[in-house]
């Protein structure tokens, strides 16, 4: 009974009913993972309609509105209505004209991403690929390895991105065997990728068995 | 004092108003009167120029955030970079208006499947329960979480208050469902190896031998086979945790960044395209 | 004087990239049209849609789960022009979101595709469905989707992160065709595994220009061009003068390089 | 043989994990890593150099990685409080400061640590960068008190705690990429040593900071949580985790060589039946 007890209690019982369910997956859709699925969808959306509320509309728009008095918030009530206008044949004309705002401005944010994001990894890239001469021959010795690093460097770089022009004729055979190359080099890095990141996710894995097992059953115990 | 608000703050009738007296309700009326104003004035303009009047919000919308890039900020610096956190402020809340449209296509799906007995409505009904539960009980937590819900019984050691259901909800549901969703990744990255990894062509054995390489040099078996070659040497290198690291610093970075700078100019045009309606897409091309 | 953005040369350097990509696009519709090289995996649209139609099951499309942004209107514009052809054959496209935003963007999209193919009766509004704006709890419900609507081909377009690799291996398993293209290069690897055709990056913004063919979209790929070579070029010169600087002696020089190497450092 | 269905797999998956996680007597020889060993032995000159120096812990990490990160302060903290090391936990999430916290009691029982005298939460700090530039300054000053609202002039680890200075190394627990704030703002400027802890996809970034001798050591992901248990001479949960882990790999590469031979052999077969 006592062994029971950890098993039935249902701050354990529920989330491992749900992990199994969820792990059921794997084998084949059905049931539980259909029932659990629909549950965690609901959670979500109430979840996310209430933080909604809680930390956007009323920090943002009801207590600058009907506690500081800035009555102008009121406004976007109406507007809002705007976005539901997809629902109507009269109307809907405008939903295009909102949902064109916000594209607007999501593509006006771009310059400054593009700027802080990308630019500096154009900076970044510069690289010396001659080793150093100046400062006697031991230094020239050390600095050769890192030279030709950067000589590669610049060459993987150049040659990948040889591959992703789309408009100039490729029909140069050099330039076609670059950008080859460089799709494979590319495949390489994303070998690599792959294999980083097996044990993160696995990671992920044994720590849902272990709470299962540990946590639940309590057949696991540990030096914690 | 907001600049979408701006020409007119200046005479008083903008102000905030204190205190919820007729003069504060009055002006919310005014509010909407305006916003419902502004709605029939829209309406009111023909056919033909709706195309131009969206074209024309669509570049107000991107303006802003480009002035605030390109303009000096020593002569804009009020209007510009002082209203940011209000341009962000203002967006979200807008934003936050549309979370309808969510829940309607949601939530009403599923209430159709549930009023017309749809195969499957059982599940709608259990989803459209979690929704009210979750949402309900995360608005008590936020204003009441000492709530009683179940007082004190024998066989019980405290009463269950509004926080406990909410914290029941949250953590042994959303976030626990949450975290299994993401452990499936363990299963199925084994399965995708599995197929992935044929040497059809020289670029899947190219993607194997990568991956290979560097897995052996995250865990000891890697560490165990080549574990006779001296670290410190030249040949060190071979060492399979220093090729997996060369393979994950030096060739990744310059590839992937090669890749990053046509992600990031294909980003800029796309979003010149849409700011300035030069697209000629499936969506902004209609004619409304 | 001051810039909104400190570094000024940055912003000029962005300025310029912009005009080239404009300056192309406006000759390409005065007339000018290039021509792109092909793409491979896009030949295998048509086909693939056209499996489905046979096998009398639906297409599913995602726009990625970065909500309502640039990558996903992106990711819309080419499932626009997938859902023509979809709407030809008479078929369904299921699009599931993760933004109510994009929810009511992409029902348009998908209405006006079927408008034009002249099959207005064929679109269901149902069809465009927001799950979630969670990303595992989205994750499980278009798996669930691709499973009980026995889904023939699925198109994975847009901002993609752990969970792509559930969607690909339950679609996969479910044996459908799936095409995918996304801007997260990490992600890149686990699509290649699970799906059978992948674009690879920037081949993503291309791929609206490949398929319509309109002058604009092509135009905008030879700006593009162009200012990848820019960037391109902007790291050799960059390059060179960090490799000259040691053997310089030149005053004159010096400061020269010193400047252009600084000059985009932010 | 090259078409074996994947849930075979998923069983074999899920036996591995459960075995190697039930059966506490078994656990895969550990070998580890140069930069595991150089962050053990960074954290042992420490307590050689002068026991009684103060070390930080920061977490950013919380329940969603805990698979990883967990067993990785679990082992770090175990060197600290054997090795008699003060030291003040620091978090960048606010669910890590009790995760942190709780490990810190649990193990304080066992080495008879006394909180506010051998070790002491700072806290979640919200506005964590500027939080970590007042502390460059003046470390008691910015923090004024810990977690539980103690003031620091009350808590008797924190005496002769003014600076960076006063630090003898810091640890970097994280699945996020934090790191660069401490090496600009503190190893930067004090050379205060930096042992790095993150989760296996944060840590390729890290490796350019090791060859420069930013970062003094790194023990990745879980692996690292193994290595570091066979360095302390113990055999805990982490060592049971990272020879699941090693299992797990070793199952994925002979999946690979078997799938690889078994498409081969089709092939043959296939050429066979074409003649």
């Amino acid at each position: 009974m006592n062994y029971l007890h950890h098993i039935l209690e249902p701050r354990l019982l529920f989330p491992a009913i749900g992990t199994l369910a969820i792990f059921s997956l794997v084998f084949r859709e059905n049931k539980m993972y259909r029932l659990f699925e629909h549950m965690f969808i609901g959670l979500a959306a109430g979840y996310s309609l209430a933080i909604t509320w809680t930390d956007v509309l009323k920090p943002f728009w009801w207590d600058p509105m009907w506690v500081d008095g800035q009555w102008e918030w009121v406004v976007i009530v109406p507007l809002s209505f705007m976005f539901y206008a997809i629902y109507t044949k009269k109307f809907v004309w405008m939903s295009r004209l909102i949902f064109g705002f916000f594209f607007g401005t999501a593509s006006g944010t771009v310059f400054r991403q593009f700027a802080g994001e990308y630019i500096p990894q154009i900076t970044a890239s510069y690289k010396n690929v001659f080793p150093d001469l100046k400062h006697g021959h031991t230094a020239m010795l050390a600095s050769i390895p890192q030279a030709i690093d950067n000589l590669i460097f610049v060459a993987i770089l150049l040659a990948v991105a040889t591959y992703f022009f789309f408009a100039f004729e490729q029909q140069n055979k050099t330039v076609q065997k670059v950008a080859l190359s460089g799709r494979a080099i590319l495949m390489i890095a994303l070998g690599a990728i792959f294999g980083a990141t097996i044990m993160t996710r696995e990671a992920l894995l044994i720590d849902r068995m272990y709470f299962l097992l540990h946590d639940w059953l309590q057949i696991v115990h540990s030096a914690m | 004092m907001d600049p979408f608000i701006l020409p007119l703050a200046v005479s008083g009738f903008f102000g905030p108003v204190h205190g919820h007296g007729a003069a504060f309700f009055g002006k919310l009326a005014v509010g909407i009167v305006a916003g419902i104003l502004f709605l029939v004035g829209l309406q009111l303009i023909p056919t033909r120029l709706r195309k131009p009047t969206i074209v024309f919000f669509t570049f107000m919308g991107g303006l802003y955030y480009v002035l605030d890039f390109f303009l000096p900020v020593s002569r804009f610096e009020k209007a510009l970079v002082g209203q940011e956190s209000f341009a962000g402020n203002l967006l979200n809340v807008f934003g936050a208006f549309a979370v309808g449209l969510g829940v309607i296509s949601l939530i009403g799906l599923h209430l159709k499947t549930v009023s017309r007995q749809r195969e499957g409505w059982g599940f709608s009904t259990v989803l459209i329960v979690s929704f009210v539960l979750m949402a309900v009980f995360t608005l008590l937590n936020a204003y009441h979480p000492k709530g009683v819900i179940v007082p004190k019984v024998p066989g019980l050691q405290t009463n269950i208050t509004t926080g406990d259901v909410f914290t029941f909800l949250f953590q042994s549901g959303l976030t626990a469902l949450d975290s299994a969703m993401f452990a499936l990744i363990g299963f199925f990255i084994i399965s995708a190896s599995y197929r992935a990894f044929r040497i059809r062509n020289v670029e899947a054995s190219m993607l194997m031998a990568s991956a290979l390489i560097v897995m052996l040099g995250q865990v000891s078996l890697g560490t165990a086979l080549t574990n006779f070659i001296p670290p410190q040497t030249v040949w060190g290198n071979l060492r399979f945790e220093n090729l997996a690291q060369y393979l994950l610093v030096d060739i990744n970075t310059p590839a992937l960044r090669a890749v990053t700078f046509g992600i990031a100019v294909g980003l800029l045009a796309t979003s010149l395209r849409l700011w300035l309606s030069l697209e000629r897409g499936v969506y902004f091309d209609q004619e409304a | 004087m001051e810039f909104a953005y400190t570094n000024w040369p940055v912003a000029y350097f962005v300025l310029l990239i912009s005009l080239v990509i404009v300056f192309k696009v406006v000759t390409a519709q005065r007339g000018k049209v290039p021509s792109i090289r092909r793409i491979a995996g896009m030949n295998a649209i048509d086909e693939a849609v056209g499996r489905a139609t046979e096998m009398g099951r639906p297409i599913l499309m995602v726009p990625g789960i970065s909500g309502f942004d640039i990558v996903t209107m992106q990711a819309l514009n080419i499932f626009g022009y997938i859902a023509r052809s979809v709407a030809k054959f008479g078929n369904r496209c299921i699009l599931p979101t993760i933004d109510p935003v994009v929810t009511g963007v992409a029902e348009e999209v998908l209405r006006d595709a079927y408008q034009e193919a002249g099959r207005p009766e064929m679109f269901n509004p149902e069809d465009v469905r927001f799950l979630s704006d969670r990303q595992f709890a989205f994750a499980s419900g278009v798996s669930g989707i691709i499973s009980r609507e026995k889904v023939a081909t699925s198109f994975l377009m847009g901002a993609f992160f752990a969970e792509s690799l559930i969607i690909a291996e339950v679609g996969q398993r479910a044996g459908a065709v799936q095409i995918a293209a996304t801007t997260q290069t990490t992600q890149l690897p686990f699509l290649i595994a699970t799906c059978d055709y992948v674009l690879l990056g920037d081949e993503f913004y291309a791929a609206s220009a490949y398929l319509s063919r309109n002058p604009t979209l092509l135009g905008s790929i030879v700006g593009q061009d162009y200012s990848k070579l820019l960037m391109l070029l902007a790291v050799l010169i960059g390059t060179i003068c960090v490799t000259l600087l040691p053997f310089l002696h030149n005053h004159f020089m010096i400061h020269l390089l010193s400047y252009l190497i600084a000059l985009f450092k932010s | 043989m090259q078409r074996v269905d994947p849930r075979i797999l998923y069983v074999l998956l899920v036996v591995i994990i459960t075995v190697s996680l039930v059966d506490k007597s078994f656990s895969l020889p550990i070998i580890p890593a140069q930069q595991t060993v150089q962050a053990y032995n960074t954290i042992e000159a420490a307590g050689r150099e002068n026991p009684r120096r103060m070390a930080i812990v920061d977490g950013w990490w919380s329940a969603s990685t805990q698979g990883e990160n967990k067993w990785q302060t679990i082992a770090l903290m175990t060197q600290l409080m054997r090795d008699r090391i003060p030291f003040a936990m620091l978090s960048g999430d606010p669910q890590n400061t009790t995760l942190m916290e709780t490990i810190a009691d649990k193990l304080a029982q066992k080495y008879n640590y006394k909180y506010g005298q051998d070790y002491v939460n700072w806290g979640y700090k919200v506005a964590y960068p500027q939080t970590l530039i007042g502390m460059v300054q003046d470390i008691p000053g910015t923090l004024k008190e810990d977690a539980n609202g103690t003031p620091m002039a009350k808590l008797p680890v924190m005496n002769g705690v003014h600076t960076f200075k006063d630090i003898s190394v810091v640890a970097e627990i994280t699945p996020v990429s934090s790191l660069d704030l401490w090496l600009g703002m503190v190893q930067g400027v004090d050379h205060t040593p930096i042992v790095y802890l993150p989760t296996a996809v944060m840590a390729p970034e890290a490796f350019p900071y090791l060859d420069s001798h930013q970062i003094s050591g790194m023990a990745i992901g879980i692996k690292g949580a193994g290595d570091y248990e066979k360095l302390l001479g113990m055999k805990s949960t982490g060592t049971q985790i990272s020879s699941a882990m090693s299992l797990v790999y070793a199952l994925i590469i002979l999946l690979i060589v078997v799938g690889n031979i078994g498409y081969w052999a089709d092939r043959a077969v296939k050429a066979q039946q074409a003649k």
